[in-house]
């Protein structure tokens, strides 16, 4: 079961997508060591709610992409453990949202789904671990612009696709991380938002989200599978990206389920280093 | 731009690029601002103030516009189908 | 003028007014001079041991900015990289006296005849960069980057 | 040896952050804590020469950098300087998520918002220390 979870829902009252997110708290709630954090009562009095902040992992329910509750939790400099965005949830499930305000079918079977799907990666989270050994060393071919280095490595177990994102492949799981042409553009990585454990993750499906100051990049997966770990370490140290992509910065592991098939979209070393070479030309050139 | 590829097909001949959803887009233009290709355009006396101008320079599986979309006014084609069309492609294009 | 790649490095001194007037005139070179192909190096981390900066500095043609006569952006270069281009001494330009203000340092602070001690530098900047020998290019041609320099 | 903080800012000139540390330090030892804190020129810290050997050896810095590297803490402990508390500008920007800062030639509002923030908590601990 969901445990002790500090729960801020954006509770925006004029869309369908914000009354779910007020439900799927009061629903959690039922379970007593959950504590709801009033968005709105939270402006004006933010000391009333400091011990449950401190005490509980803080889960995030935005109604829409407007995020407002994401926010406020940046505004309070919260660390936010999890995170869902209702419009999100319903399209990855294929639920499409009327515009009412009052729940019906649809919307309660959305919120069943999410409820679940919490359930179920909270018990499955304590597996998150580092089975795979990614003891090799990358090996680097480099080329600079300016006074900018651009690492590809260039192992023949890597694979890229040309949304700028490597797998590392060995048997049937991959490590899936960005290239540098990524951290270099976004400069310094404030903001990390891991993919789900054990979502299904599509071939060019998306597979977490990067985020600075300049701009969001969205991990497109080079690879189909189940995520089966994830780099938590990223979300309190998204810098590790800039440090390195590829080794401190990696993003996740994949269980893979048609590699053979995803094989015929991806490149090897030699096409994606000239590739990337072209874009970094062509940006600044 | 000299970049007209994707995966060796013809950028062309690939539909990928934002749909705008009239109904909702309330013409805050935050994805205007956002897009670093120029996919959208801004069009201040026309009564339909934001059009797809670029939809090539659209790279392909990249969604993080409608990420930002408070609204959610812009949807983008399935992915698997543009996957498997490109896969499609490629076949014909080696066995031609 | 051609065309050249320089890589121009300021002290963005501190203490005095004369740091606030070489990072401010090395910046404008950056931003509005785009017939110089300028890429302002990050003193503090070529200092730190900061690879991509040593590493253009000793390729590429460099010229220090400092904003007073201890000359330590200059020092620092020909220490780690061993030959500099050019440099300039602010204090030389604007004066010591105005050089050493330590009260006005904040850019809020500046006033437009603080601004036109910008311009000043800005242009013996330029002629700094106008008198590098084409020898001191080891051949290369890179492309500007603006990552992360915005 | 003289008792003031030395408070040091990377000053970094390729972005933003580097700005906001220069700017936040500037406001504290000019206008917030003259008395109690002082700054000296990263560059200057580094280059050996004995004034600011004597200057920087064994006393209470505190640094302020814009980005991961660290700079300005790295230096200040090159020069021998013992940094009591490293700030970070990043820290203090994630709590203003989606928000621009200006350039890092000059700050906007916001960035003046960030800097005032962070100004403040440079003071604050210079106040715990004196």
């Amino acid at each position: 079961m969901v445990e002790n979870y500090a729960i801020l829902p954006c509770n925006g009252l004029d869309k369908c997508a914000g009354v779910i997110s007020r439900e799927i708290a009061i629903k959690l709630c039922a379970n007593a060591s959950n504590k709801i954090i009033c968005p709105v009562h939270s402006r004006i009095a933010e000391a009333k709610y400091n011990k449950i902040v401190n005490e509980h992992a803080l889960l995030v329910i935005d109604g829409c992409q407007t995020r407002c509750a994401s926010k406020l939790a940046a505004e309070k400099n919260l660390k936010i453990s999890r995170k869902i965005t209702v419009t999100e949830e319903a399209k990855n499930h294929h639920i499409e949202l009327k515009n009412d305000l009052n729940l019906l079918e649809n919307e309660n079977n959305l919120i069943e789904i999410i409820l679940n799907g919490l359930n179920n990666a909270e018990n499955k989270a304590a597996t998150v671990s580092d089975e795979l050994q990614y003891s090799y060393k990358f090996t680097y071919t480099t080329f600079q612009n300016g006074k900018f280095i651009f690492r590809v490595p260039s192992n023949p177990e890597i694979y890229f696709n040309e949304n700028d994102c490597w797998a590392w492949v060995i048997g049937n799981r991959a490590r899936i991380g960005v290239t540098d042409f990524v951290q270099q553009n976004l400069s310094d990585i404030l903001y990390f938002t891991p993919p789900e454990i054990d979502a299904e993750v599509d071939q060019f499906g998306e597979a977490g989200e990067i985020e600075s100051s300049k701009s969001v990049f969205e991990l497109i997966s080079p690879v189909s599978g189940k995520v089966i770990a994830i780099n938590d370490t990223l979300v309190t140290k998204p810098d590790f990206i800039n440090e390195n992509p590829y080794e401190l910065g990696w993003v996740a592991e994949i269980e893979l389920t048609d590699f053979k098939s995803d094989k015929e979209l991806l490149i090897g070393f030699d096409q994606y280093f000239e590739i990337m070479k072209k874009k970094v030309e062509e940006l600044n050139g | 731009m000299s970049e007209t590829t994707f995966m060796g097909v013809e950028r062309d001949k690939i539909d990928w690029k934002p749909t705008i959803d009239y109904t909702k887009c309330d013409y805050c233009m935050e994805c205007v601002k956002f897009c670093p290709h120029k996919v959208f355009e801004l069009r201040e006396t026309e009564e339909i103030k934001l059009i797809i101008r670029n939809a090539n320079n659209c790279v392909v599986f990249c969604r993080a516009c409608s990420k930002i979309c408070g609204p959610d006014a812009l949807s983008f084609p399935d992915k698997n189908t543009t996957t498997q069309r490109i896969k499609d492609i490629r076949k014909e294009e080696s066995h031609g | 003028m051609s065309v050249l790649k320089v890589g121009v490095l300021s002290c963005s001194g501190e203490e005095c007014l004369g740091g606030t007037i070489s990072r401010l005139a090395t910046r404008k070179v950056l931003e509005e001079l785009k017939f110089i192909d300028t890429v302002t190096l990050c003193l503090p981390l070529y200092l730190a041991g900061g690879e991509e900066e040593r590493n253009f500095a000793s390729v590429f043609p460099t010229i220090s900015v400092d904003g007073c006569d201890k000359l330590c952006a200059k020092r620092s270069t020909e220490k780690y990289s061993g030959k500099i281009s050019g440099f300039i001494d602010v204090s030389k330009i604007i004066g010591a006296e105005n050089a050493l203000n330590t009260k006005i340092v904040r850019n809020k602070d500046l006033k437009d005849e603080h601004l036109q001690m910008v311009d000043k530098v800005v242009s013996e900047i330029v002629k700094a960069i106008s008198n590098i020998s084409p020898d001191s290019y080891s051949g290369k041609s890179f492309h500007g980057c603006g990552c992360g320099s915005e | 040896m003289d008792k003031k903080v030395k408070v040091i800012p990377c000053s970094g000139i390729g972005k933003v952050y580097g700005l906001m540390a220069r700017e936040a330090v500037l406001k504290t030892v000019i206008e917030l804590c003259p008395e109690k804190s002082e700054t000296v020129c990263l560059a200057y810290i580094v280059t050996g020469d004995k004034e600011v050997k004597e200057k920087m050896e064994g006393s209470d810095c505190i640094t302020v950098d814009g980005c991961p590297k660290m700079c300005a803490s790295k230096n200040v402990t090159i020069a021998g300087g013992i940094v009591i508390e490293e700030i970070k500008v990043l820290d203090t920007v994630k709590a203003h998520k989606g928000k621009k800062f200006g350039s890092p030639t000059q700050l906007n509002d916001d960035g003046e918002v960030v800097i005032n923030e962070i100004a403040e908590k440079i003071a604050k601990k210079i106040n715990e220390i004196n």
